[in-house]
């Protein structure tokens, strides 16, 4: 009985090990500017983290194995312990642990701790049961004003954009985000209704767009493509259908498309869905 | 029969109760009056709170008879409750950050029923 | 298995088992673990309180009269029964019954008064127009924000639920406090004791939403009197 | 006065009536049996509601005919439809964390065995007991009702999870299908739920505080004690504060409030104030709500596995045959894991718009709170070095608790990190670590409970044969359930999701996927090995003995089962630690802790016998 679960525990083990390790499933191929840094972070911990995984595996096994009772034995050790175990191995594990959470941090912080650099390029997302709206300021740089009370679904206004507003003149919308690559993209986050998640598997990104508050992140691509963007917060019966895409364009053709009015916008960007393929997996 | 365990008699006299009793009536009396005062918000609300505490801290000491009970029935009591209000006021930081964050937006006046 | 004789190299330590570490019965543990448990309730209604309060266009319009006198009468009426009860305790350990049974009467008269003012300045403010989940019109045009915020509708929230649930624990002690008295004379002495603390306890609460309520949200220009 | 016995709190007659005696009874053993069979119920519908999910993860859109007529709301033409598959994710959890993994280790184990093994002859307070008991099963049936009464598409079961974020739960109906009635009975019935638990905290704390017998001094109790104490003490702080935030987010629905609920909201295309059927709201902070029910969300997560690691440990040692390794870094690290469970509810918020410097903190203290539950391990490890382990069922699903509870714990350590979980939240790996951990690792750990001390329960001993078929499949089928969802969380599969067709980057996954629906089928169904095991062995089992696994707690100094008042008047006195197994020269290898002290120990106390010298 003991041989087996021993045996039995190390098979798991080594599933369990290799199924990560095999890399058949793992993360999309990153495309932003962080995703370098987070992936090497992530791999340390899963290092870290298989090891002591496969470390205190094998041990149980070990003892399962060593340890059952056979018909011949005297009795089993009298001990209530070691004083000196108790210690090394509280400050072993504190200090992996305290130094994994530290240095899980500096990705989190670029991110989250410092304002979106100067000349970003700005994208305001409006979510809402069960679409995604994107907001984009035009040429002029400037968003025009929005107000709940103008939304109109009939005229297709689902933001509520202030026609009147001189600075909504040349302001775009759409159901897909266009970003320019190698520039950082600030975006500023709300949602219509309830708590939505803007989700880039490729971005390594994640943020819930909160209704009442106008969330800013920022982060830079730096691969040109069509992406598949989620929400990864419940937020309804078609959660799972809340699906849009992101675009990452080369910095002029992106100029080329901010410059376009509204209608030339949309077909435009119907095109370079067209033209920019989705990764392969 | 435990009963002979706990001292039947209730430590405190009345005379000292109802200083007790007139300490926390003069407070009151001072929280009032500082509702009165005009001062920065967050300088009232520390007064006030203080105040608070301590005829909380009265009212458990002698009315609750706390200050009489043995000390290690005081330090299982007191600590936690502590401990667990104190970490309440970690919410405080995402109360300020989202009234920076709101998203502003002109609000009608809401269509309350008149009287 | 247990024989006395075993029993005399027992260490009578508190910790050690066989007594009550705390020389204090079941009941009375009981309870103050209730209390410990119930004013985290409050708290974190407190705490949301603030936390919408700090968030939000706060509107301030309690008025000398009626709602602050009121509430400080309230206040005087809640601190004077804490008074009549620890005065019913104290007796009731001398087993002078009579007497503790009169206290607790006395007490259950001033949480009754405090109940019929605080539904006073309930009514007060109802039929001013607050409700939980709006203001009264002339409240939002009084502290609505030179740049056009408005009041939150908040306070109505905030206030019926807060002083509602703590109106609930006086209700509930009060009843409590009746079968206390009408069952005195079978009742063991740590049972009153108990009783008290709950009552205590009702009295403590309400001195943190007086201030924090009523005192922080005082009408002190009195603007809505303009 | 140095002698002391216990005030008699209600020196009773055993009731005679089959009402008081079995139905509302005051007895805590009745008492633990009925919460039991109260969790035994409940994940019954839990586990089916999880094959519902997984076939329909599995096999979209297929016909599944008996759910047509059972659910016409939730699967007309017996398929499936999203909302429904929405509510019974949110069920599934609800009904697996509250009422499966909060009531049985607790209100099970707990009210049978803590007065037991500290020598009392009830709990403190009998009365409120069975009031907690049955306020919970009220809680559970309006729970089921949330569901069940709910036919017609309109009104399906709650959707929210069992986290019941708001808005989405606070606006009710217009915020789409499952935010009626159904979403009022959940958060009603978690309510009754909180009440329950903390009416049987506040016992749980005064019985072993008040009434541990003569010699059972703290450090002499079983660990499963001080787990069950460290939990009531959880329970006791957490619970009130999500009783808070139940009733401000009831009266958002009911009342018209709008704690939760901010302003300019445009819900289904009409603006917040415009109609009656959507009145004003405003002001109000989603996020409180998520502060609320995660300050009392994780500890609750330690509240459903510490009874669990306090079974493991009592039953590794017994079957070990040798004593705890490290009895007090044990304590330590049980109350340590307490204390901290408090510090860290924030890890479930990095990505939630709260403070990104509080994330921080918290990411910190969390990884922390990995080091107690490490030292936990390996003290297990060392309580098997050089033991002389007898492999029963109880003990096998001991050890299988253990390598569960590493695998999960471990990738905690990875969602623990701000920058890692900005991947992973809310994707298939958070739900692979908590499967692992919460989701079998504790479940093993009152499986273990339940081989152990049936024979105690019922004065017959459980078929090895079926326990150890059960634990086979058991072991192997969660790892291979739960382990890929890891990578699957790493493709980046979404939680809550009804289908994964919608997106190409997951399209690769299906393999995975319905291999998992396949193994948690088997799973499932060789769950009801153990039920036919269990009532078999009720009525056929082999008599035991009161000491069947020559254990050395109180629990087995008196007869299985336990007479009324559990020591038939007497009450036992305890002269040694807990675990006193394989001890040198004693004449068997297990000393009872009611053994009175030999000259030679009282003298030169060796020190083992709990009490420092
Ligand atoms: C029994 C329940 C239980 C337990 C014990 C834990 C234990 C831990 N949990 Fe878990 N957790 C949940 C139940 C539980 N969790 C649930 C239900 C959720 C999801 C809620 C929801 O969103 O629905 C969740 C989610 C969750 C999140 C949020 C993920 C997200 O939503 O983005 C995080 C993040 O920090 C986290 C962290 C941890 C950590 C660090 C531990 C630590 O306590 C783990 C400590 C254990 C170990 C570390 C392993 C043993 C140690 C060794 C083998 C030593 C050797 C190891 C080394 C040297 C590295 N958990
Ligand atoms: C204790 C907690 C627990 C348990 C046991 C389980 C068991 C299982 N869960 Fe569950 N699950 C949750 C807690 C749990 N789950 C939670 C909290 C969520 C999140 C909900 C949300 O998102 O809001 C979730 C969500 C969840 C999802 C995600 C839905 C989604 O996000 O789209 C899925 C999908 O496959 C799933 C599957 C399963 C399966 C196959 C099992 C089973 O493992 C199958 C096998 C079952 C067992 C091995 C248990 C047998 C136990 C007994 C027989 C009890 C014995 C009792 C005594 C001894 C007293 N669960
Ligand atoms: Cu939007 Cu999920
Ligand atoms: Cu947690």
């Amino acid at each position: 009985m003991g041989r087996a679960l021993a045996v039995i525990i190390w098979i798991l083990t080594l599933g369990s090990v290799s199924i990560f390790f095999v890399k058949q499933w793992w993360f999309p191929a990153a495309i932003s500017s962080h995703a370098a840094a987070l992936d090497r972070q992530f791999l340390i911990t899963i290092i870290v983290v298989g090891i002591s995984f496969t470390a205190a595996q094998v041990a149980l096994g070990y003892m399962v194995w060593k340890y059952r009772e056979r018909p011949a034995n005297d009795r089993a050790v009298y001990t209530h312990g070691s004083n000196r175990l108790e210690v090394i191995w509280t400050i072993v594990t504190a200090i992996i642990f305290i130094g994994l959470a530290v240095m899980g941090q500096s990705v989190w912080a670029s991110l989250h701790f410092a304002k979106a650099p100067a000349g970003s390029f700005q994208v305001e997302v409006v979510a809402q049961q069960f679409q995604w709206n994107f907001h984009y300021a035009g040429h002029d740089g400037v968003f025009g004003r929005t107000d709940p009370s103008l939304i109109d679904d009939s005229a297709l206004n689902f933001i509520g954009l202030d026609e009147t507003d001189p600075n909504a003149k040349d302001d775009q919308t759409h159901s897909v985000i266009a970003i320019p690559v190698n520039r950082p993209v600030e975006l500023i986050l709300r949602s219509k209704d309830v708590i939505h998640n803007f989700w880039v598997p490729q971005l390594r990104f994640k943020q819930d767009l909160v209704p009442g508050m106008a969330i800013r992140v920022h982060f830079t691509a730096n691969q040109t493509g069509k992406y598949e963007l989620a929400c990864a917060e419940l937020c309804g019966q078609l959660h799972f259908k809340m699906k849009s895409y992101m675009l990452v364009l080369p910095e002029a053709e992106h100029q080329a498309l901010m410059a376009l009015p509204q209608e030339q916008f949309q077909s435009r960007i119907t095109e370079l869905l067209a033209k920019y393929p989705l990764p392969t997996y | 029969m435990s009963a002979h365990v706990e001292e039947e008699h209730f430590a405190g006299s009345n005379k000292l109760f109802t200083s007790i009793w007139v300490w926390l009536v003069v407070l009151t009396l001072v929280e009032i009056g500082l509702a009165y005062k005009p001062m920065a918000l967050h300088l009232m609300l520390t007064i006030l709170l203080g105040l608070s505490i301590i005829k909380a801290a009265l009212i458990v000491a002698y009315f609750m008879h706390l200050k009489f009970e043995r000390l290690s029935l005081i330090l299982t009591i007191v600590p936690m409750l502590v401990v667990c209000i104190c970490l309440l006021f970690v919410f405080f930081p995402d109360s300020f950050r989202s009234a920076g964050l709101r998203y502003e937006f002109k609000e009608q006046p809401p269509a309350a029923e008149e009287h | 298995m247990s024989t006395e004789a075993r029993a005399v190299h027992f260490p009578a330590a508190d910790w050690d088992g066989g007594v009550h570490p705390y020389r204090v019965g079941h009941r009375k543990l009981g309870m103050w673990l209730f209390i410990v448990s119930d004013s985290l309730t409050f708290s974190a209604l407190l705490m949301g309180y603030a936390y919408l309060r700090a968030s939000n266009v706060w509107p301030t319009p309690f008025p000398f009269y009626p709602s602050i006198v009121f509430s400080s009468v309230m206040t005087f009426c809640l601190l004077s029964s804490s008074l009549t009860m620890v005065f019913a305790v104290s007796a009731s350990s001398r087993r002078d019954l009579a007497t503790a049974r009169k206290w607790i009467l006395g007490t259950i008269f001033f949480g009754i008064a405090f109940l019929v003012l605080h539904l006073i300045e309930w009514n007060h403010l109802i039929t001013e127009g607050l409700r939980p989940f709006s203001l009264p019109a002339h409240w939002v045009s009084t502290f609505t924000t030179t740049d056009g915020k408005l009041p939150s509708p908040l306070f109505g929230a905030t206030f019926f639920t807060i002083t509602g649930l703590h109106m609930f624990h006086v209700a509930t002690g009060a009843v409590y406090l009746g079968v206390i008295a009408a069952r005195i004379k079978k009742l063991k002495h740590e049972d009153v004791e108990i009783s008290g603390l709950y009552w205590h306890f009702v009295d403590l609460v309400w001195m943190f939403v007086f201030p924090l309520i009523y005192i922080l949200s005082v009408d002190v220009g009195g603007h809505l009197a303009k | 006065m140095s002698v002391e016995t216990h005030e008699a709190v209600h020196r009773h007659e055993p009731p005679t009536s089959f009402i008081r005696k079995y139905i509302f009874s005051l007895d805590h053993k009745v008492i633990g049996i009925q919460y039991i069979i109260l969790a035994l119920v409940a994940v019954i519908v839990g586990m089916t509601m999880s094959v519902l999910m997984r076939m329909n993860l599995s096999w979209p859109g297929t016909n599944w005919p008996i759910l047509a007529t059972l659910f016409p709301g939730g699967a007309p033409g017996g398929v499936i439809n999203p909302e429904f598959y929405l509510s019974l994710v949110t069920m599934h959890g609800t009904i697996m964390v509250f009422f499966v993994l909060t009531t049985a280790p607790q209100g099970g184990f707990g009210n049978y065995f803590l007065p037991i093994q500290i020598g009392a002859e009830d709990m403190a307070f009998p009365v409120l007991n069975m009031l907690s008991f049955w306020v919970t099963l009220v809680g559970f049936i309006v729970i089921l009702s949330a569901i069940f009464l709910s036919g017609s598409a309109s009104t399906i079961g709650p959707i929210g999870g069992w986290t019941g974020y708001a808005p989405l739960s606070a606006l009710g109906p217009i915020a789409g299908p499952g935010q009626g009635m159904g979403m009022n009975l959940w958060i009603i019935s978690i309510a009754i739920f909180c009440v329950g638990s903390l009416l049987g905290a506040l016992n749980f704390i005064t019985t072993l505080l008040n009434m541990r017998t003569r010699g059972m001094s703290l450090m002499r109790m079983p660990l499963t004690c001080w787990a069950w104490f460290t939990t009531a003490v959880l329970a006791l702080l957490s619970f009130p504060v999500l009783l808070g935030g139940g009733i401000l987010l009831l009266l958002d629905r009911l009342a018209g409030t709008s704690f939760f609920i901010p302003g300019g909201l445009y819900v289904s295309g009409i603006l917040s104030g415009t109609t009656p059927s959507f009145p004003i709201h405003t002001g109000g902070s989603p996020i409180l709500w998520q502060h609320l029910f995660w300050f009392f969300g994780h500890p609750e997560v330690y509240i459903a596995i510490l009874p669990g690691m306090g079974a493991t440990s009592h039953i590794l040692s017994t079957f070990a045959r040798k004593p705890v390794f490290g009895y007090r870094a044990m304590v330590f690290a049980i109350f340590a894991i307490g204390l901290l469970g408090f510090f860290v509810w924030g890890h479930h918020m990095f990505i939630s718009g709260m403070s990104p410097y509080s994330a921080m903190t918290f990411s910190i203290l969390t990884l922390s709170i990995g080091v107690p539950s490490a030292v936990k391990t390996f003290n297990w490890l060392g309580t098997l070095w050089g033991a002389r382990i007898r492999f029963t069922t109880p003990m096998l699903f001991a050890i299988g608790f253990v390598s569960l509870f590493v695998a999960g714990g471990i990738t905690g350590l990875v969602l623990g990190q701000t920058s890692l979980d900005l991947p992973m939240h809310d994707t298939y790996f958070v739900l692979a670590h908590f499967h692992l951990v919460m989701g079998v690792a504790s479940i093993f750990g009152m499986f273990a409970a339940t081989y152990f001390w049936f024979p105690k329960m019922f004065g017959r001993m459980m078929s090895e044969t079926l326990g150890k078929i059960h634990f086979w499949i058991t072991f192997v089928g969660v790892y291979c359930i739960f382990v890929p969802m890891h990578v699957m969380g790493l493709v980046g599969m979404p939680r809550r999701y009804s289908q994964f067709t919608e997106y190409t980057f997951l399209s690769r996954l299906h393999p995975l996927v319905v291999f998992v629906s396949v193994v948690a089928i088997i799973t499932v169904l060789t769950q009801f090995i153990f039920y036919f095991n269990l009532i078999w062995s009720i009525f056929k089992g082999k008599k035991a003995g009161p000491n069947p696994w020559d254990a050395t707690t109180l629990e087995w100094t008196t007869a299985s089962p336990p007479p009324h008042d559990n020591f038939a008047g007497v009450l036992p006195v305890v002269y040694r630690g807990p675990y006193e197994f394989a001890v040198p020269g004693a004449p068997n290898d297990f000393v009872m802790q009611t053994e009175p002290e030999t000259e030679a120990e009282r003298v030169g106390g060796n020190g083992h016998n709990g009490h420092r010298h």
